[in-house]
């Protein structure tokens, strides 16, 4: 997509300044912010979308409404508003805080759920919809969700107060011990597409719901269990929301927030939700490609009657809708749960995570690694694999300028 | 859950000094006992076998004082009496006990008077006392934490001694 | 190209101003959060670089790992409310030549290489750079793909890979973590920490409301109270 | 008792880190009003809880003293506000037994009704809100959604929702309404069935279970040492229940009725349709217990209730008792009776010189005494843990405070 952009763009430019390719880093830099405008848009407006999903949830499972005044029958404008309110309220620090600190924590944290969005792609080959494809994409997506335990800590700390401090230390712990089962459980699509890009990831479950990671071996499937248990507790929802459970820790590390600052710390928690979801989606659930094989990717009937232009934008616009849906339905899921169940305490927590979540992961890697390699045809290190690295290593293989790094290209990498 | 009948002859015949007085009713019978005594009648009925009152439902405090005339003959003489309510919940009895105590140990430097705690005894009475403490005036020794549970520790006053005046101002706050 | 050198230079400008913001403030924890920033830079100039992974590796091991730990340890340990250090001018002497000298080290090391001294321009460097991490990997489980396949002439594990190195480190990682566990491993009696009696007036407590007797005692308890890391007795 | 080094019991803490003073309250969300508990705090562990009361303290009993028995009856209702009509009950009681006064069986039924409906709705709020305290919000809108079909009984009743001022000495403001039996009815029917609905959502479910289990106890010694009363002490395996054991003028308001107090006895509890039997990690007095004792304990109020409609509609005459007069002059005398209120035994002291105030009017608190429990079965568990004991004490502060 970038390539097509910055080609428009260049195009544009050109034309405006009546030079064609000259001034390429205009059209770069300008597919840039519209790449990175359209993530943050992305994450804000699914943001707005879930908290009015979440509120009207909870309302329908305990036999209430939801919100149902502003906006229509439905309410759908109630975001809006309670946006607005907080806008307009007061932005309060206590006395005792570190300005610095308490003022930059909740940027933190969003700015790290944005830019894990930039490597996750949200259609195939031939047209990725990604903003930076990366051949360790899934390791990107991972190091840098972990990241955004920096603004709860850093917010539990600098808010002087006791429950914050308290939050901020759950948090660390729980964050912590997570991404141990989590990356263990995201190890074992890697292992099964044979690389850490997740648009290759995405691209070997083609075909059919019977080709997704889901449904590889009982150990995939008990994988995915692990994986999102694991990430629901990474990103602080119930019943591991331990760092804010206002039962116990008043509002744990959020306690002194208020208004536009705190309604960030919200933003980041529902694009964190957003980003383990599509990752799920992608990782196990066939990503972008149908639960049928229609033919509307690439090679199918609709590249065929429109071309593989206009037909493939089409099919890659269509995956990134089956995306999108798949990872709402595990956002649903996750509401659901936070509706229905009680908390955990600290101590189970971790007991989950390090006696359950971790080996679990573990035995179940290691079953599936070896139910892939009992398959037939289907050996771990196939001897071509090992030849193509070979080839790899053994000459410079073709990359784009550097300078395009900032705004990859489709198809740059091998 | 009844009261026994028995109760005050038993008491009298082992503490023949340490009863006062018993009432056999009309509605609930009590016995009265020597405040100085106290400690080893309560040991007894709680650690007893026969006896075995377990159970402290709870203690208060009467004030008997008034400055109308036309109540001083029911009020009789000026005095507190402290009243517990003790039950044996296994065999369903009650018992209530008194003891009178003098309105002030000294009444001039308004000294309140003092009653060996039974907290050891019965964890009840551990809060029990404290409230007596702050809201009637009687102190209690050898308790482990005497302070004043209901009212801030600074209130001055007991504010369930019928001659209790409500301050004029307490922190700026006007109190009448 | 001119996006690459200006992003070379905002990356590199924020990795040494924060950097030297570490070295400057004498607030532990805002210490630490400049050296996320830095280190956060740092990974930039990776990716910059091309080095995706060398990237990825940076932010979740040194940024999301050991700052986190850091900042949890600075946390825990913090006996005031915002532990400050203050350096004594000799030290901050010592410090800078100490630092001088590695900077005058790795200047020179730099530029003694050819590539770096502008033989090249640096966008071919770039461009020619290999993919690195599968055979990095394929290396860490004992299989060189970037040495020529075993032949008849040269014995099949003349190049053995980093396998053996690898489980060495992961050991001794092990090793290093257990040994850290029993060392930070206290006894202390159940008394110290529970008061056995409950008999016993809960001293402490009371002398916090008994020292403020006054009807802003909840006030004022509560601040004290609220004061972060507050020792007990 | 002094620390002594040589002390057998000795933690191994992985890190020692320092303590902390924590101020849970007096605005907490869950503390259940205005209490405010002092944790001292190593870490998550909680080494020593101290509870300070008495925010909500207005001299109830002072008030007591200078108002005629039947204007005390709204002061009732201020002290456990969730089950101001068992309050009510409690006072009507004692001042009837001071005047050896038994209302007619009209009027005796009536009560059994109120009384009953008014510890289901209790009960009900201490469900919910003790699924909020362990971070499960549903099941509490769901106690409220069936709390409010009972309140609008009672208002049907009374004309308030909160605090009814509706059993008074001599009887009751009023007989209840027509029809009002046949409602009544009809809420329980819709009501029962959904009673396994909560012990889904809250009593089996797994992580109620761990949050609960073996979290609090309270041995049946302890228990009977503090005081402490209603499902607290029953959940401790002490068989006590003053509707059965207590003074002949509150147990013969229960007279031919057919009701067992719920109480774990030979290791099981008497049988309940649609309840769940007890998890094997749970034990006898902890916090699981306490709430399970409730969870039945609203079953058997439901038959309760269907017992005293049917026995109130077979009454003959329409006599259901006439309040006293306000400004009666008491008997000379004393009288202290405890009733079985939803939260424990709510007993009330009334000493009587012959005029129409009391000279002494006292409230003897059943919370009060559950929440004095706090300090020794709060010691040594972790933060979360306090919610979990609070809840499960499920105390109301305008009882303590009075």
């Amino acid at each position: 997509m970038a390539v097509t952009l910055n080609r428009a763009l260049d195009a544009l430019t050109g034309w405006l300044v009546g030079s064609i390719g000259d001034d390429a880093a205009c059209g770069y830099a300008l597919a840039a912010i519209l790449q990175a405008g359209m993530l943050l848009n992305l994450v804000a407006i699914s943001g707005l979308v879930f908290i009015w999903l979440e509120r009207k949830i909870a309302g329908r499972i305990q036999d209430r409404l939801g919100p149902t005044r502003t906006g229509g029958r439905f309410g759908w404008l109630q975001t809006i508003a309670d946006g607005l309110k907080l806008l307009c309220k007061e932005d309060l620090m206590p006395g005792k805080a570190d300005w610095l600190l308490f003022r930059l924590a909740p940027y933190i944290g969003l700015a790290a759920s944005l830019s894990a969005f930039l490597a996750l792609p949200f259609s195939g080959m031939p047209h990725p919809f990604v903003a930076q494809r990366l051949d360790v994409a899934v390791f990107f997506v991972l190091a840098v969700l972990g990241l955004e335990v920096f603004s709860v800590i850093l917010a539990g700390y600098s808010s002087a107060s006791k429950w914050s401090l308290f939050g901020a230390m759950r948090e660390a712990a729980q964050v912590v011990s997570y991404e141990v089962p989590l990356g263990l459980c995201a190890v074992t699509p890697v292992m099964l597409a044979g690389s850490m890009d997740l648009v290759t990831i995405g691209d070997a479950q083609q075909g059919g719901f019977w080709n997704w990671y889901l449904l590889h071996s009982p150990f995939a499937f008990i994988t995915f269990g692990v994986y999102f248990t694991c990430a629901t507790a990474s990103v602080n929802r119930a019943p591991f929301d331990l760092a804010e459970a206002e039962s116990e820790l008043v509002g744990g590390f959020h306690t002194e927030y208020s208004g536009l600052r705190w309604s960030l710390f919200f933003l980041a928690e529902y694009g964190s939700m957003m980003l383990v979801s599509l990752l799920a989606a992608i990782l196990f659930l066939g990503g972008w490609h149908g639960v049928l094989p229609l033919g509307l990717g690439s090679g199918g009937w609709l590249e065929a009657l429109l071309g593989t232009g206009i037909g493939g934008y089409l099919g890659a616009l269509l995956g990134l809708v089956l995306l999108l849906t798949k990872g709402l339905l595990l956002v649903i899921f996750m509401m659901w749960a936070r509706w229905s169940l009680p908390r955990l305490r600290i101590d189970q927590v971790m007991t989950t995570c390090l006696k359950y979540c971790t080996p679990i992961a573990a035995v179940c890697f290691l079953g599936a690694t070896l139910w892939q390699a009992s398959l037939p045809n289907g050996l771990l290190l196939r001897p071509y694999n090992a030849e193509l690295l070979r080839a790899q290593a053994a000459g410079p293989v073709a990359t784009p300028p550097a300078d395009v790094l900032i705004v990859d290209t489709a198809g740059g990498r091998p | 859950m009844q009261h026994d009948p028995a109760i005050s002859e038993q008491l009298r015949e082992r503490f023949p000094e340490a009863v006062v007085s018993a009432s056999p009713g009309p509605i609930d019978p009590w016995i009265e006992i020597a405040p100085e005594r106290l400690a080893e009648v309560a040991a007894w009925l709680k650690n007893d076998p026969a006896q075995d009152y377990d159970y402290l439902n709870g203690l208060c405090v009467i004030d008997y004082f008034t400055a109308d005339k036309k109540l001083a003959e029911a009020v009789g003489a000026a005095r507190l009496v402290v009243v517990y309510h003790l039950s044996n919940l296994s065999r369903k009895r009650q018992l209530t006990l008194k003891v009178t105590l003098p309105r002030w140990a000294n009444a001039a430097s308004e000294t309140p008077p003092t009653l060996p705690s039974l907290a050891a005894l019965w964890a009840t009475a551990e809060w029990h006392e404290c409230e007596a403490y702050d809201l009637s005036g009687v102190e209690f020794t050898n308790h482990p934490h005497l302070r004043r549970i209901l009212c801030p520790e600074d209130w001055v006053g007991h504010p369930l001694r019928k001659d209790y005046q409500m301050p004029l101002e307490y922190h700026g706050i006007r109190g009448r | 190209m001119i996006w690459h050198s200006f992003f070379f230079a905002l990356f590199a400008a924020l990795a040494c101003g924060f950097a030297l913001a570490v070295v400057l403030t004498s607030n532990v924890v805002r210490m630490a959060f400049y050296l996320v920033l830095s280190l956060s830079a740092t990974a930039g100039l990776y990716f910059l670089a091309g080095a995706d992974f060398v990237g990825s590796m940076q932010l979740m091991i040194y940024v999301g790992g050991t700052l986190v730990l850091l900042i949890f340890g600075v946390m825990l340990t913090a006996q005031e409310e915002f532990i400050r250090i203050s350096t004594r001018p000799a030290e901050v002497a010592l410090a800078a030549m100490v630092g001088l000298a590695l900077l005058i080290l790795l200047s020179s090391a730099a530029f003694r290489v050819p590539a770096w001294r502008g033989d090249t321009p640096a966008e071919r460097s770039l461009a020619l750079t290999p993919q690195t991490v599968g055979p990095i990997a394929m290396a860490l489980l004992g299989l060189r793909v970037d040495q020529a396949p075993p032949t008849a002439d040269s014995p099949p594990n003349d190049r053995p890979g980093y396998v053996l190195i690898f489980e060495i480190i992961s050991v001794h990682l092990l090793v290093v973590l257990v040994g850290a566990a029993y060392l930070a491993r206290g006894r202390i009696g159940a008394n110290s920490l529970v008061r056995q009696d409950p008999s016993q007036p809960a001293s402490d407590l009371d002398d916090l409301a008994d020292a403020d007797p006054s009807g802003s005692e909840l006030l004022e308890a509560s601040q004290t109270l609220d004061s972060p890391a507050e020792t007990g007795a | 008792m002094q620390t002594s080094v040589e002390d057998p019991r000795v933690l191994e803490f992985d890190v020692r880190t320092d303590e902390m003073l924590v101020n849970m309250g007096p605005q907490h969300p869950s503390t259940h009003g205005v209490l405010r508990l002092v944790l001292r705090t190593d870490g998550e562990v909680v080494s020593e809880v101290t509870p300070h009361i008495g925010y909500l303290h207005r001299c109830a009993e002072k008030i007591g003293e200078n108002l005629a028995v039947r204007q005390w009856i709204p002061y009732t209702d201020r002290m456990d506000y969730l089950a101001a009509m068992n309050m009510n009950l409690g006072w009507s009681l004692a001042v009837e037994k001071l005047h050896g006064y038994a209302p007619p069986e009209r009027g005796r039924h009536l009560r059994v009704i109120i009384a009953e409906l008014g510890r289901i709705a209790s009960h009900l709020v201490g469900m919910g809100a003790y699924g909020l305290d362990l971070g499960s919000f549903s099941p509490f809108l769901y106690a409220f959604r069936e709390r409010e079909k009972i309140l609008d009984l009672f208002e049907q009743a009374c004309g308030a929702r909160l605090t009814y001022s509706y059993l008074t000495p001599g009887g009751a403001t009023a007989d209840l309404p027509a029809g009002w039996t046949t409602r009544c009815l009809k809420m329980l029917d819709e009501f029962e069935p959904i009673l396994p609905e909560y012990h889904t959502l809250l009593t089996s479910n797994a992580i109620f279970v761990k949050r609960t289990c073996k979290v609090g106890v309270l041995t049946a010694d302890r228990a009977i040492s503090y005081g402490v009363s209603g499902p607290v002490l029953r959940g401790s395996g002490v068989d006590f229940d003053l509707r059965r054991d207590g003074e002949p003028c509150y147990t013969q308001m229960y007279a031919g009725y057919d009701f067992q107090v719920i109480v774990e006895r030979a290791g099981s509890y008497p049988a309940t349709t649609g309840a769940p039997p007890p998890p094997p990690e749970a034990v006898l007095g902890d916090s699981w217990h306490r709430f399970y004792v409730r969870m039945l304990e609203v079953v058997q109020s439901i038959s309760l209730v269907r017992q005293a409609i049917a026995l109130y509609e077979a009454e003959e005459g329409l006599d259901h008792g006439q309040p006293f007069k306000l400004g009666a002059k008491l008997p000379v005398g004393e009288t202290y009776l405890e009733t079985e209120a939803p939260r424990g035994q709510m007993g009330f002291y009334l000493v009587s010189l012959g005029q129409p105030n009391p000279w002494r009017a006292r409230a003897r608190s059943s919370s009060f005494c559950n929440l004095s429990v706090i300090g020794e079965i709060g010691r040594g568990c972790l933060i979360a843990d306090i919610p979990a004991i609070v809840g499960s004490l499920d105390i109301v502060m305008g009882e303590i405070d009075r």
